[in-house]
């Protein structure tokens, strides 16, 4: 049988995550939005991973993880700084692109 | 290698339960009006991917999800929204004009394109990892990690590093300025004032809690007039709209704030019903979780 | 000496150029250096002429190399001298009466601070005109052609304060340049059929030419004698240019410069014989020329104005002469050279005149004058006589000769062209009589300085006299030469023996009329020409302000509305179409590059609202992205 | 003698000063006078050069050195003249120290305290136009289709700051405007030189110009090309309907700056037609001849009627300027190679009277205080010795016989006559344009009555014509212009051979 129910799966996290970022203006919101679409991106490179008979696509898995906890850090850290300046998460208060 | 091996029907059904489910919980992002809430989904959904990868067989990532992503990076989340603690941002009430609708019409063509593409696509059947997990599943990636991708392994050690340092440096904050102490709060609440800035109080806030009759956090102070005191409640409970109104607590009080409450022994004038209460309109105002 | 010719050009070229260089420093003793000059010239010349004379007449056209001058591959040009009895003709003429109005201007031009600059530029125009006379090939004749062009610019304007005379000088430069544009063409067409443009190899193939290539150099040859000789339609420049002082009006705007057109046309024999069209053209031009400066001459109480007209007359019947062929070359060039000496004659008498009168050129302010100036009046006497061509004045010779001719042919033209130049003769007649009369005859119409008559007499206050006699002396001799030139030059062979190793030999063949009824014909018309003036301006008084006159006076007046028509039909046109050009390169055409740019910075601005800084809308914007490029690869892709 | 390499030294000498006197700050109080010095001393290396020169030889690359430069996409430095370019080379040598000399007080003196700014400014210019010299002999030296693109876009650089930091009140936005053109331009060229590449052999010699004449063999290609090369020089040039950047940058920059963009630059672009289009793409040629006489023959006419309508003094030049652009490429596409031989002829000439005509107006403009025709009237009672000047310089430009210009125009009609009867005549108009358009601003500025005030301070002494300075930065452009109307022979005759191998291979 083919795989792909998981790839549906996939996609539908995908776009979920997607639209959570351009929906929530709480920034820790939005940025689970984003590990949501990373996870389902993972999922779906298990599962080619099983479908081509190689661990190629768990080890990119097992990178994307980690490149994710390192990206959750740096990105929470500057959640936190911006709150201790701003007193506020949300994504269009400071507008900090403009200008 | 065999193909019952592939996509055994046990694991349709487990799949059958837990897609559903991962994607209702994934829903809670969109629709959660509190972060916790949506955190709470999100780990469950990290938790059912962990459960579809061992059952697409890759244990070690099983485990590893359920390490990385539900034990460190999710409480990481939760730790930081404790700290961040409420917003005005929770809300889900929009303010990009259009920013809605957008967003619905681009989810709708990324559902639309990759629909097209996963339902166009001619997957081969699945080989199976029987063979690639001949030596168990962590060994044979542990081979693919350090074999063929050690350099990358080496490179994102540095990154980890480097974000970890990042992070502390982000949220590393230097005194520059001395120890803010009460008397030093007390003159800058004293400026403000004279400066017609701030909240306007001088004295320290009252306490929540009326007459000991509540003494919850959420029930507001009541002035000598019976009207409530917004800034009794902390303000958190304010901005999530968990402040009660005096009507919440108890009739007695309730009237005695409406100025209705008539005293048993001597009854002052009381205030017509008529006249607008101030404190009427507020509380239709913020107890939005009525 | 021959091989020495180019001197008759160096001289006054290095004259001039010294001149002009050393600036003030030569201003003691420039106007001795330039006259000095032109008489070198005009002795070297002399005996360039001795020398040719004593040629056999077969030999007498001489080719002198000078140097290879325009080596352009298959165009190469040399800078060379065509030393013939033609250009010898024109280079006595020149330098001879070029001589004496440097004299002349001596005396003319004393009180002038820039008489040094008067005397650098007549010494140019000298050389250029010398450059336009001796070239042996049509790229050196425009070299000259175009020389004389600014130095009749620069002379024009040489009192270029007044406006008016700038004006006047540019006019006359662009109309010649219109006439030079026919040059050009013609000489490129030369090229293009011919492959060269010197005289001797357009005349060794011009017989090979085709009849419209012909036809069509012949006119653009005619259009380009037509701005130089103030020939109809370029004609109005010439009226305006007597802005210049008088004695460049004399030298370059009657006796040399303006038969330039004439000398061209004889010159440009062999194609205008290969175009008989061109050449009915040319006659049909120089008959209504004629007329037509006749006319405004008769028209004009500027006397300056009215001799101006009469040079184109004058030179009408010159260009009428060259456009009858063969035949009549020799008296074109025969005319040219009487009128060179009568006509310089009159413009120095009339430069006497206003010189005399507060350079005042009003003929209704003059008067009387016989009796203050008396050698002017004789010497302007005898000119007036030979330009109506009474025997046995030059002018008779010349212009009788010219009537004779024109009534040579078949069919409609001699009667046309003949009774054109007989009409000519009599109205010349008449408004030369009308000068004479008008200035030195009658009541004076002026007040002398001196007199107690009251401040309310309208007539001006003058103080006439004689001039020194520096300026009468040159005028005497031209007036010598108007006495006897004619007699001298018909002597045997006379002028058309000398020039026949140019114009070819050709048995003058009977006119239509017989020639006895011409010539009395004429000196009837001339007769009555002079009775009509003696009666109108001799004995009646002439009033102070112009009558109203005919609607004919008024036209001629107005140069035949010379003017209007070329400002209707260019200047105002030229000048619409200017403005609007440049309201469009600016609007438009430089309009589409700004539009171009403000479009970009219009879009910039547009898509900077994108810009807005919502972390939102730019995640929108990525996600829009990568839908459309999958949605395109995927399309694509199937 | 021979055996030095010339080009080099004559590219590298202006370009090494330039860097010294901008980077030593001990030497910006003599920049102007050093840099003089340097002009002449590289004019001077050109004379001598000149004299190493062949004419028998005249129509092929002579002097010639190659060097590889960048093998690996096919780039040399690979210079060398022929008859063309050592005639341009030495113009664009000869006006480089008459252009210092005229632009002296490009800076204004300033008082004491600002003393070290003016310095700077001074030598800045100073080093901006001696690398311009040295760039502009690379541009005509070039060899190498690469090596002629980077310098012909390079020369931008100096052109921008001369233009940019040295001028009128808009020359900022003079200076973009000359900038944006020439980039575009120069980026359609861009696109071209690659193609050609591409088609051409390849090899680490695969730019240079005789390696890639007539490769293109497919008809449709080579006309793509064409047009791609052609554009920029026609941008350069500057033709009817993309000039509109010449007059708004010569009405800001200075006089000088103005002399070498018009005067050399502006020639890079109809060098680059000779140098290139012809050569390298024979058959387009051919095909894109007709056209290019049209747009040629609309420059010639159009930029004459709008130079009559001209208000400011720079922007009229510039646009006679148009008009003689438009004859010499006429000359070039017409189809002959007499008038070919006229464009290039012109090409010299025009640098001589755009010399002193831009000059000349500067110097009045000095005394003046404005550029504004209107502003003028009588001054040659004022300073006779400049209204002089200039009417030798504008009858030169107006085709005078017996001056330079003459004998450029002269070929040009005359030679076009011989392929196109019709073209040949419309460019005649130009002729007698050109005489209304120069009288007219000569009558306007020149003639009548000075306006009181001028006639005051010319009596005061307060204005005085011209002084030795100009007049001797001026003498050199006269001479030459009368010297080439009188004796164009050798010039001409490093020209024809030229032509006759161009012309065979080029139009018609």
């Amino acid at each position: 049988m083919s795989l792909m129910h998981y790839l549906v799966l996939s996609g539908i996290l995908f776009t979920i995550g997607a639209v959570t970022v351009l929906v929530r203006r709480n920034a820790i919101l939005a940025f689970m939005g984003v590990e949501l679409m990373l996870n389902s991106c993972n999922l779906a490179l298990v599962a080619f991973s099983r479908v081509h008979g190689t661990l190629t696509g768990q080890v990119m898995a097992f990178y994307v993880m980690v490149v994710a906890a390192a990206e959750v850090v740096v990105g929470l850290a500057i959640i936190v700084s911006i709150y201790r300046a701003r007193r506020t998460v949300s994504v269009d208060e400071p507008s900090l692109l403009r200008n | 290698m065999t193909e019952s091996a592939v996509g055994s029907g046990g694991e349709l059904v487990l799949f059958c339960i837990i897609g559903p489910l991962m994607v209702v919980a994934a829903l809670a992002l969109l629709f959660a009006r509190k972060p916790v809430h949506a955190a709470v989904g999100l780990i469950f959904v990290m938790i059912g991917m962990a459960f579809l990868y061992t059952a697409l067989e890759a244990p070690f990532l099983g485990v590893a999800q359920v390490v990385v992503y539900t034990g460190a990076i999710m409480i990481l989340f939760v730790f930081v929204l404790m700290l961040v603690g409420v917003d005005a941002a929770d809300s889900v009430a929009e303010t990009i004009r259009g920013q809605r609708w957008i967003a619905v019409a681009l989810g709708a063509g990324l559902v639309a394109v990759l629909a097209g593409v996963v339902l166009t696509a001619n997957l081969p059947p699945a080989v199976g990892l029987e063979e690639a997990n001949a030596m168990t599943n962590p060994v044979g990636v542990a081979y693919e990690i350090f074999g063929s991708t050690v350099f990358a392994l080496e490179l994102v050690g540095v990154l980890l590093i480097t974000a970890a340092l990042g992070a502390i440096t982000l949220t590393h904050k230097e005194r520059l300025s001395a120890i803010r102490d009460q008397r030093a709060t007390v003159r800058l609440r004293q400026r403000a004032y004279a400066r017609g800035e701030g909240s306007q109080v001088l004295t320290p806030a009252p306490a929540p809690g009326v007459y000991a009759l509540h003494n919850a956090a959420d029930v507001p102070a009541l002035d000598p007039e019976g009207n409530p005191i917004d800034i009794s409640v902390p303000r958190v409970l304010r901005i999530r709209g968990q402040e009660l109104a005096p009507a919440d607590v108890d009739g007695h009080v309730a009237s005695i704030a409406s100025g209705t409450f008539v005293q048993p022994v001597a009854s002052p004038p009381a205030p017509s019903p008529d006249t607008s209460d101030p404190a009427a309109g507020r509380t239709d105002e913020e107890g939005g979780e009525r | 000496m021959i091989d020495l010719a180019w001197l008759v050009v160096a001289i006054p070229l290095a004259s001039s150029a010294l001149l002009l260089l050393l600036g003030r420093r030569s201003d003691a003793w420039g106007h001795l250096l330039a006259t000095l000059a032109a008489v070198a010239s005009f002795v070297v010349g002399l005996l360039v002429v001795l020398e040719v004379l004593g040629q056999s007449p077969e030999e007498r056209i001489n080719d002198v190399h000078l140097f290879s001058w325009i080596p352009a591959g298959e165009l190469s040009i040399d800078a060379g001298l065509r030393v013939d009895p033609l250009s010898l003709t024109f280079v006595m003429l020149i330098t001879f009466v070029g001589s004496l109005i440097h004299v002349y201007s001596i005396g003319y031009m004393t009180h002038d601070p820039a008489r040094r600059r008067f005397f650098a530029y007549l010494n140019l125009f000298v050389a250029a005109m010398l450059v336009l006379v001796l070239a042996d090939s049509y790229a050196l004749l425009f070299v000259g052609w175009e020389g004389v062009g600014l130095a009749s610019y620069l002379l024009i304007g040489f009192w270029n304060h007044n406006t008016d005379y700038a004006v006047a000088a540019k006019k006359a430069f662009v109309m010649n340049r219109v006439g030079d544009m026919g040059l050009i063409v013609a000489m490129g067409l030369m090229f293009a059929s011919l492959g060269t443009v010197s005289f001797s190899g357009v005349d060794a193939a011009a017989s090979g030419l085709s009849t419209p290539m012909a036809t069509a150099i012949g006119l653009l040859l005619l259009l380009g004698a037509c701005g130089k000789s103030a020939q109809f339609p370029l004609q109005a420049w010439l009226g305006d240019a007597m802005a210049g002082p008088t004695p460049v009006s004399a030298l370059i705007h009657a006796a040399t410069m303006v038969t330039a057109g004439v000398y061209l046309i004889v010159r440009a024999d062999s194609i205008f014989s290969a175009a008989p069209t061109a050449q009915l053209v040319t006659a049909c031009v120089g008959a209504f020329t004629l007329l037509l400066g006749a006319a405004i001459a008769c028209g004009k109480d500027d006397i300056k104005k009215s001799l101006a007209g009469s040079t184109m007359s004058q030179i009408g019947y010159m260009v009428l002469a060259a456009g009858l062929g063969p035949i009549g070359y020799a008296y074109a060039i025969f005319h040219l050279v009487t009128h060179g000496f009568f006509k310089a004659g009159l413009f120095l008498g009339a430069g006497s005149v206003m010189h005399a009168n507060g350079d005042s050129t009003d003929m209704r302010t003059y008067g009387g004058l016989r009796k203050v100036m008396l050698v002017t009046w004789a010497t302007f006497a005898v000119c007036w006589l030979a330009i109506i061509g009474v025997p046995p004045f030059a002018g008779f010779y010349s212009k009788d000769k010219i009537i004779e001719t024109a009534f040579v042919g078949e069919g409609w033209q001699p009667w046309v062209f003949g009774g054109a130049a007989l009409v000519g003769a009599a109205v010349t007649a008449f408004y030369m009589s009308r000068m004479f009369f008008m200035t030195f005859h009658g009541k004076a119409r002026w007040v002398d300085e001196a007199s107690k008559l009251g401040a309310d007499d309208p007539r001006p206050r003058r103080h006439p006299h004689e001039s020194p006699l520096v300026m009468t002396l040159p005028v005497v001799v031209l007036a010598i030469g108007a006495v006897s030139l004619g007699f001298l030059l018909s002597l045997g062979d006379g002028i058309t023996g000398w020039l026949e190793p140019v114009t070819g030999h050709v048995d003058h063949p009977e006119p239509v009329l017989p020639v006895p009824v011409i010539l009395t014909a004429t000196l009837v018309l001339v007769a009555a020409g002079v009775a009509l003036a003696w009666r109108q301006y001799g004995m009646n008084t002439v009033p102070l302000t112009a009558p109203a006159g005919s609607p004919l006076t008024r036209a001629a007046r107005r140069d035949f509305f010379a003017d209007d028509v070329n400002e209707a039909l260019a200047m105002r046109p030229g000048q619409h179409l200017t403005r609007t050009l440049v309201y469009a390169d600016t609007a438009v055409v430089d309009g589409a590059v700004t539009g171009a740019a403000a479009g970009t910075v219009a879009s910039g601005r547009v898509l900077r609202k994108l810009q807005n800084g919502y972390v939102r809308s730019y995640a929108a914007m990525i996600l829009a992205g990568v839908v459309i490029a999958g949605a395109v690869l995927h399309l694509v892709r199937l | 003698m021979s055996s030095l390499p010339w080009i080099t030294i004559l590219i590298a000498v202006p370009l090494v000063a330039a860097l010294v006197l901008w980077l030593v700050p001990g030497l910006h109080r003599f920049a102007r006078p050093v840099g003089l010095a340097v002009s002449l001393v590289t004019l001077g290396g050109a004379v001598a050069m000149a004299t190493g020169f062949d004419p028998s030889r005249a129509g092929e690359q002579q002097l010639t050195q190659t060097v590889g430069w960048i093998p690996s996409i096919g780039a040399s430095y690979a210079v060398g003249l022929n008859g063309l370019g050592l005639v341009m080379v030495l113009l664009a040598l000869a006006l480089v120290p008459i252009v210092l000399a005229a632009d002296w007080h490009a800076v204004p003196d300033a008082s004491e305290a600002d003393r070290r700014a003016t310095d700077r400014r001074r030598a800045t210019f100073v080093a901006l136009v001696l690398a311009l010299a040295s760039l502009m002999v690379a541009v005509f030296a070039a060899r190498d289709v690469f090596l002629f693109y980077v310098v012909f876009e390079v020369m931008l650089i100096p052109v921008y700051f001369l233009v940019g930091m040295f001028g009128g009140a808009n020359r900022r936005s003079a200076a973009v405007k000359f900038l944006v053109y020439s980039l575009a331009g120069g980026l359609i060229m861009l696109v071209g030189v690659v193609m050609l590449y591409l088609q051409g052999p390849g090899g680490p010699q695969g730019f240079l110009i005789d390696n890639l004449a007539g490769v293109v063999s497919d008809p449709t290609t080579e006309r793509w090309l064409f047009v791609a090369f052609f554009v920029a020089f026609a941008v350069k040039a500057p033709m009817w309907p993309v000039h509109t950047w010449l007059p708004d940058t010569t009405a800001q920059a200075t006089p000088g700056t103005s002399t070498l963009l018009v005067g050399v630059l502006d020639k890079v672009g109809t060098f680059g037609m000779l140098a290139l289009c012809l050569p390298l793409f024979p058959g387009a040629a051919r095909w894109a001849a007709p056209a290019i006489v049209v747009l040629a023959l609309i420059s010639i006419v159009y930029g004459a009627l709008v130079a009559i309508g001209q208000q400011d003094m720079m922007r009229f030049i510039a646009f006679t300027s148009i008009s003689h652009f438009g004859f010499i490429v006429l000359g070039i596409f017409v189809g002959s190679e007499v008038a070919m031989t006229g464009a290039m002829f012109y090409m010299l000439a025009h640098g001589l009277s755009i010399a002193g005509l831009f000059l000349l107006a500067g110097y009045l403009a000095e005394r003046g205080g404005s550029r504004r025709i209107d502003a003028y009237g009588g001054w040659q009672r004022v300073t006779p010795v400049l209204a002089g000047l200039f009417l030798v310089s504008g009858m030169a430009s107006v085709a005078l016989p017996g001056l330079s210009g003459f004998i450029g125009e002269y070929l040009v009609l005359v030679g076009s006559f011989a392929s196109s009867i019709p073209a040949a005549a419309v460019a005649t108009l130009g002729v007698v344009l050109a005489a209304l358009y120069f009288l007219l601003v000569y009558q306007r500025v020149f003639t009548g009555q000075p306006r009181a005030e001028i006639a005051q301070a010319r009596a005061d002494g307060a204005l005085r014509d011209l002084g030795a300075r100009e007049r001797w930065s001026l003498v050199p452009v006269v001479v030459a212009m009368v010297v080439l109307g009188v004796l164009p022979g050798p010039v001409l005759d490093l020209l024809t051979p030229l032509a006759q191998v161009l012309a065979l291979g080029g139009a018609q």
